[in-house]
């Protein structure tokens, strides 16, 4: 199966002490960390008791806030990730190359995915595990959340558990939403479609994804401290009410702006220094470009949000005062700062998903790209505004009415680099005989959803019209169909395109087809049963609700929990077709010319033997000339 | 090729007849959030005026995208398209992308005039003492709204600073409401009136309306304020008649009458006591 | 085939108990209930019934709520009441804590009680002083808004103020919040916190009907 | 862009060896995400100082930090800055004995470290009184927080060439120098800010 000899000779198999360690990093990372959290909670406590006096100690801020950082600490010793740093502190010499390549994987079997690996294509293949994971965790909240919504009065949960649910849900879901493309794809395919054998810092990228199960649990082990009622964007001072529940959403969401911003540093590095001879960045494929621009607003927004979120915990754990007026603070300090973030994080969601989506079109339209580089300067346009248009988020908060008309402008002037994203789907499709396989419908949703997401978004960036709209559920609805009706359908029709390649198993069955129709309707039944209760005035994150809206709730629940099911059921496609009945797949089921096509399945620990140096764009459908020539490993291109 | 013109000229034809009928829809419809007072017309108006004007546009592209996808199958194109064509087309997309700008240009321009004819609201003046009654209904009637963790309060600096649970408003009266909240970020929203204006302690945020219907309407809190967040609402504001407006204060005045020695004389934020709230 | 398989099962069975686990244990703690001890005489035809609460500065181990939070402020023994529709609900509040001071003074007066008035140790009263509160009992949907006197510092040890006012509750069946508007723990944003935010202790339920 | 010729001549190579461009460009990145977050602080610091609820941004008069230890801890970096950069001189320039540079560049990073602990201890605030303490107290901190991360960095350079097992390289001692470069600057930046626009 494997083509590739691998670039060394194969690694002795004795085990070494540090691999046995290595192979159960898992298991001592979990011991690691509730030692950690132990520790931690400890120390805080006694010294919040020492200091402070407070009588119950043991549920204090600052020992929670220690008790969580240590756990973290903790886990990634465990797993392993300080073995190197320690190692150059004390001069050690540098770790031989067969214990890299054992680290990488290589020789590893099914083993390697349940350890710290070095090696960028089990990484994405972890991140797209944990997508998941957190995908439908969020979505048992939605369900629940509609569930409760059928009525108009508390029925399914508390007030106070509704609002914690309401939490969960959206901050899950923006976890996820922040590496769903960038995770598993990015981490994935970037090394291979730029011709390199790994990533710049393999460790970093490896740290990167094991700070999302810390966060992820975190975030959930909030139910046992009371949990938060500040829903995702955690305003204050209403955050410096909350119990201790709080601080598990402020350390959740520092682990993963922290995440964000070194996958970002990495990415970038990657593809500044790490492209084949001969791929000028003006011959890099197009979802490259996608994950360099998205790159640049992580490395550069996240800051903003750790640095709040800094001060929010101290503001917590010592009663400082920056977001307490009472003491000299402002609330609108954490508004600005949480949104100078949040809006390039929306960003974050987006562009990967368009540049996936146009890198997957031409091979069903069996067309090149039409409008490389304008595409391009479209992301990079996109990338650029979204630093300019926070405050569009606090039109009605009685800030700096003088400056509405500028945030407006810029807002609107959005919609020209998204636009372009639509010209180059037309001038891709025009003319073409587009071949319907299944990722092609999800692309074709992405399209339609992604329309109604902009064409509502003009009615929140115009401000009289905000002045009804902002906080109902139209907002709700309107960033559903950005990010779930775009997002999560782009993340669909990825999984769906690239499994074959990333698993050598296809999921593609009559099945998925009405799975896709299913989610389809369900999908938009929904949100615009949600858009219409939002125009009449429902406001979010509410457990009571006017009962004339009763009908339009319940007809978004029973759509809801229609998508529920159908989401479910591509889980279930995907693993009973992929996992237990493992169904192969041809290699390059839908005859790409790209590069990531061409090495073999499974793609070899190291990629590619030797790097080829002749590159050109992976889209010359029209001559069917390959992205590169890897010579003897290059299996003949079925067609085109 | 004659069978793929005819694909194209139906094509035109259903979205011209799509966007025209729509946008009739759209202009008869009654459009939220109603006429209940100056600024909710103004803003149904903007409402009305954005998706007449961006129908068309959105049926336009959807019918474009769909169609690419769907006539190659029964009308495939003869003609002859070479490599740069099939890579991009510098001018139409040059026309694309100023078509566009110019739209944004449109749009920002538009919302920026509504801005200017109507400030709905924003803004932090410094604290006033109780104002006579107004005179003329143009003269603005000032009513307090005071956000707390989980109710709203009115306070009416105009007669005496009486402090009430309800909120009453005369109709066809210029009011300025000066929003303002105890303890963490509440949003004030009467939708009915089109205001919506976030509470922030130690902050006033102004909005000025003038109701023109008379009625019983909902106001609500729309910022996650905490545990009762989703039950900070009433029903019973009400927009009544000058003279039932008058009998109100009176009745209220008599009611506020043991309480009034205690209220802190009449300001646009209120800030904790330090000596009673430290922490 | 059969190993994979088995594997899926036992995720799944650990995937419903943490589901399940988190329903029943935190989505939705049913809490108990104490029911108005009915009354035989009646005004105005309506039944009268009656409550005794009592307000402490620290639930301990009695508050049948959710006692994690021994040291926090709370009404004792619950805040879920239920009251048949349509009832003169006589409420009598055992005030034990000390004398905190509202945020807003309008909450000092007494509304929505039969002649909007309250009995406090006996003392007929419309409003009080704002800064000698310590607890309101408020029904916002109903317009029921009482203030609690707090025990003074100098008090002798174990004194109460004992605060009497009765109102009535509609006659259709429905549930209806109730709280505090005192900031009753430190400081008016803190104070707003713990207590004030979580069901059985200074919030709680009116279940008419 | 249809067809395109090998610029090297040859048609495939063993790696791509990122090498040295990989560090010095990551440490450029690394620097601009720290701007940002320096930006954070100080735009908190000026709205903050602007918005001043109820006189609370700096009631109790405390000029900070202690003028003397302040100015201490802000000479002691340079001192291991100028030795950072004749190390990296001294590489460029192909010296071999740079033993004691590097010595004394860690013994100034080490008392950087020290002598800022003991500045931020001598603060003596109380965390409670006005927003510029908060402020100042958490910038200090992070920059801190930067320098000890730093000299974690400058320290295991210097046990691997020490120690001969991984001489410090070109590119490691210039990029090091300026990261430790950027945070004394900033450093000079927030002193001068806290001291003189209180």
């Amino acid at each position: 199966m494997d083509a590739v000899a691998p670039a060394r000779p194969p690694i002795d198999s004795r085990p070494t002490m540090a691999r046995r360690l290595n192979d159960w990093g898992l298991l001592l990372g979990v011991i690691g960390s509730i030692v950690g959290f132990l520790v931690g909670w400890a120390i805080g406590s006694v010294a919040i008791a020492y200091s402070f006096g407070a009588d119950n100690s043991l549920g204090s801020d600052p020992g929670i806030l220690l008790g969580y950082s240590l756990s973290v600490v903790g886990f990634l010793a465990g797993m392993g990730f300080l073995n190197y740093p320690i190692g150059r502190l004390m001069g050690r010499p540098k770790a031989s190359e067969e214990d890299n390549a054992y680290l990488h994987g290589e020789g590893g079997g099914i083993s390697r995915y349940f350890r710290m690996t070095t090696d960028h294509k089990v990484i994405g293949l972890q991140y797209l595990v944990m997508i998941l994971a957190f995908l439908f965790i969020g979505g048992l909240g939605a369900m629940f959340i509609r569930a409760e919504l059928l009525t108009p009065s508390p029925t399914v949960a508390t007030p106070q558990s509704y609002l914690t649910l309401v939490g969960l849900h959206s901050t899950l879901m923006i976890f996820m939403a922040s590496a769903a493309i960038i995770g598993p794809f990015g981490n994935y395919f970037v090394p291979i479609m730029i011709g390199s054998r790994n990533m710049a810092f393999p460790r970093l990228e490896a740290l990167t994804f094991w700070l999302l199960p810390p966060a992820g649990l975190i975030l959930l082990s909030t139910v046992f401290l009371g949990g938060f009622t500040t829903g995702w964007t955690g305003y204050a001072p209403l955050s410096d009410q909350n119990v201790a529940g709080m601080d598990s959403y402020l350390m959740a969401f520092a682990l993963i702006g922290l995440s964000i911003g070194l996958s970002g540093l990495n990415m970038i590095a990657t593809i500044i220094t790490k492209r084949a001879p001969g791929m000028p960045l003006t011959r890099m494929p197009i979802f490259v470009w996608g994950v360099f621009v998205t790159s640049f607003l992580g490395l550069l927004a996240a800051p903003a949000l750790i640095g709040a979120v800094l001060m929010e915990t101290i503001d917590r754990s010592f009663q400082t005062t920056f977001y307490v007026p009472a003491g000299g603070g402002s609330p609108f300090l954490w508004e600005n700062l949480f949104w100078f973030f949040g809006h390039p994080e929306v960003y974050i969601f987006m562009i990967p998903a368009f540049g996936i989506v146009m890198e997957m079109l031409p091979v069903f339209t069996r067309r090149p790209l039409w409008g490389y580089r304008v595409s391009i300067a479209g992301m990079a346009g996109i990338g650029l505004l979204s630093f300019t248009v926070w405050q569009h988020h606090l039109f009605v908060s009685g800030l700096a009415p003088s400056l509405r008309p500028f945030y407006m402008f810029s807002t609107e002037l959005i919609s020209v680099p998204t636009g372009i994203v639509y010209l180059v789907a037309l001038g891709s499709m025009w003319r073409a005989r587009t071949r319907f396989s299944t990722p092609m419908l999800y692309i074709g949703a992405f399209f339609f959803n992604f329309l109604i997401g902009g064409f509502t978004g003009v009615f929140l960036s115009d401000v009289p019209s905000d002045f009804t709209l902002h906080a109902s559920y139209f907002v709700q609805a309107h960033f559903h169909y950005t990010i779930m009706g775009a997002e999560v359908f782009a993340l669909m029709a990825a999984i769906v395109y690239f499994l074959p390649k990333m698993t050598g198993f296809t999921m593609d069955t009559k099945l998925l087809k009405f799975q896709f129709w299913a989610v389809f309707l369900t999908f938009n039944g929904t949100f615009i049963s949600l858009i219409c209760v939002g125009i009449l005035g429902m406001t979010r994150r509410t457990i009571s609700y006017a009962s004339y809206l009763q009908p339009l709730n319940v007809s978004a629940s029973v759509f809801a929990f229609g998508l529920g099911t159908s989401m479910a059921l591509f889980l279930g496609i995907l693993i009973w077709e992929a996992v237990i009945k493992r169904t192969r797949a041809v290699d390059n089921p839908w005859e790409s010319l790209g590069v990531e096509w061409q090495v073999p399945t499974p793609v070899p620990v190291f990629n590619f033997d030797r790097v080829p140096t002749a590159w050109s764009l992976p889209y010359d459908y029209d001559t069917g000339k390959p992205a590169t020539d890897l010579g003897s490993v290059t299996p003949a291109l079925s067609g085109a | 090729m004659r069978n793929r013109a005819t694909a194209i000229r139906v094509l035109i034809g259903t979205w011209i007849v799509l966007a025209v009928a729509g946008d009739i829809g759209l202009g008869l419809a009654p459009m939220p959030p109603g006429l209940a007072s100056n600024l909710a017309s103004d803003e149904s108006e903007v409402i009305r005026v954005l998706s007449m004007a961006g129908w068309p546009i959105f049926s336009g592209v959807l019918a474009g995208l769909f169609f690419t996808l769907i006539i190659n199958k029964f009308a495939p194109s003869q003609s002859e398209v070479t490599a740069v064509e099939l890579r991009g087309n510098s001018r139409l997309q040059a026309t694309w992308i100023v078509t566009t700008v110019v739209l944004v240009l449109i749009l920002a321009t538009y919302g920026t005039v509504e801005l200017a004819v109507e400030e709905p609201g924003g803004g932090i003046t410094t604290v006033s003492a109780a104002l006579p009654a107004p005179t003329s209904a143009d003269q603005p009637l000032e009513v307090q709204v005071i956000a707390q963790q989980w109710w709203f309060t009115f306070r009416y600096p105009t007669y005496g600073g009486i402090e009430t649970a309800q909120l009453v408003l005369p109709v066809g009266q210029k009011i300025e409401f000066n929003v303002t909240s105890l303890d963490v970020v509440h949003s004030f929203n009467f939708y009915a009136l089109g205001v919506k204006a976030d509470a922030v302690p130690l902050n006033d945020n102004q909005v000025t309306v003038t109701p023109t219907e008379i009625g019983t309407y909902r106001v609500q809190c729309t910022e996650l304020c905490g545990l009762w967040h989703g039950n900070m609402a009433e029903n019973t504001a009400m927009v009544v008649s000058q003279a039932d407006f008058a009998t109100w204060i009176q009745q209220q005045t008599a009611l506020d009458a043991p309480v009034m020695k205690y209220l802190p004389p009449y300001s646009h934020t209120y800030e904790p006591d330090p000596a009673v709230y430290g922490h | 085939m059969r190993m994979r398989l088995w594997v899926l099962v036992a995720s799944l069975v650990v995937a419903g108990v943490l589901v399940g686990f988190f329903v029943t244990r935190f989505l939705n703690p049913v809490p108990p209930t104490i029911v108005a001890t009915t009354t035989s005489n009646t005004v105005q035809g309506r039944p009268v019934v009656d409550f005794t609460l009592t307000t402490v500065a620290a639930v301990g181990a009695e508050g049948e709520g959710n006692n994690e939070h021994p040291n926090w402020v709370g009404y004792l023994p619950t805040t879920y009441l239920s009251v048949p529709a349509g009832a003169v609900v006589h409420m009598t509040i055992d005030q034990q804590d000390g004398q905190t001071g509202l945020r807003n003074e309008y909450f000092g007066l007494v509304r929505g009680t039969v002649n909007n008035q309250m009995t406090v140790n006996g003392k007929v009263m419309t409003a009080l002083d704002p800064t000698t509160a310590a607890h309101t009992f408020t029904i916002p949907d109903l317009g029921v808004s009482v203030p609690l006197e707090g025990v003074a510092d100098n008090a002798p040890a174990n004194a109460q103020v004992v605060v009497q006012f009765d109102f009535v509750v509609p006659n259709t069946p429905g549930l209806y919040r109730w709280q505090c508007f005192v900031p009753c723990a430190a400081g008016t944003l803190y104070g707003n916190g713990g207590p004030m935010q979580t069901l059985g202790y200074m919030a709680g339920e009116l279940q008419v009907g | 862009m249809s067809d395109v010729a090998s610029p090297t001549g040859l048609t495939d190579v063993q790696d791509v060896a990122g090498g040295d461009h990989t560090l010095i460009v990551s440490s450029r990145l690394m620097m601009g995400a720290n701007t940002t977050l320096q930006l954070t602080f100080l735009f908190t610091f000026f709205y903050l100082r602007a918005n001043n609820f109820g006189g609370m941004w700096h009631p109790s008069g405390v000029s900070a930090p202690p003028e003397v230890l302040a100015l201490v801890a802000l000479l002691v970096p340079i001192v291991a800055l100028l030795a950072l950069w004749a190390v990296s001189r001294a590489i460029a320039q192909g010296t071999t004995s740079i033993n004691g540079l590097l010595w004394l560049a860690l013994a100034f990073v080490v008392l950087t470290g020290a002598v800022r602990i003991l500045m931020m201890y001598q603060f003596g605030w109380d965390l409670q009184n006005g927003t510029y303490i908060d402020i100042s107290t958490v910038w200090y901190g992070v920059l801190l927080a930067e320098f000890i991360m730093v000299g974690l960095w400058v320290l295991s350079l210097v046990m691997g060439h020490i120690r001969g097992t991984s001489p410090i390289t070109a590119a490691q001692a210039r990029t090091v120098a300026e990261q430790w470069s950027y945070i004394t600057v900033v450093s000079f930046a927030v002193y001068a800010l806290t001291e003189f626009v209180t």
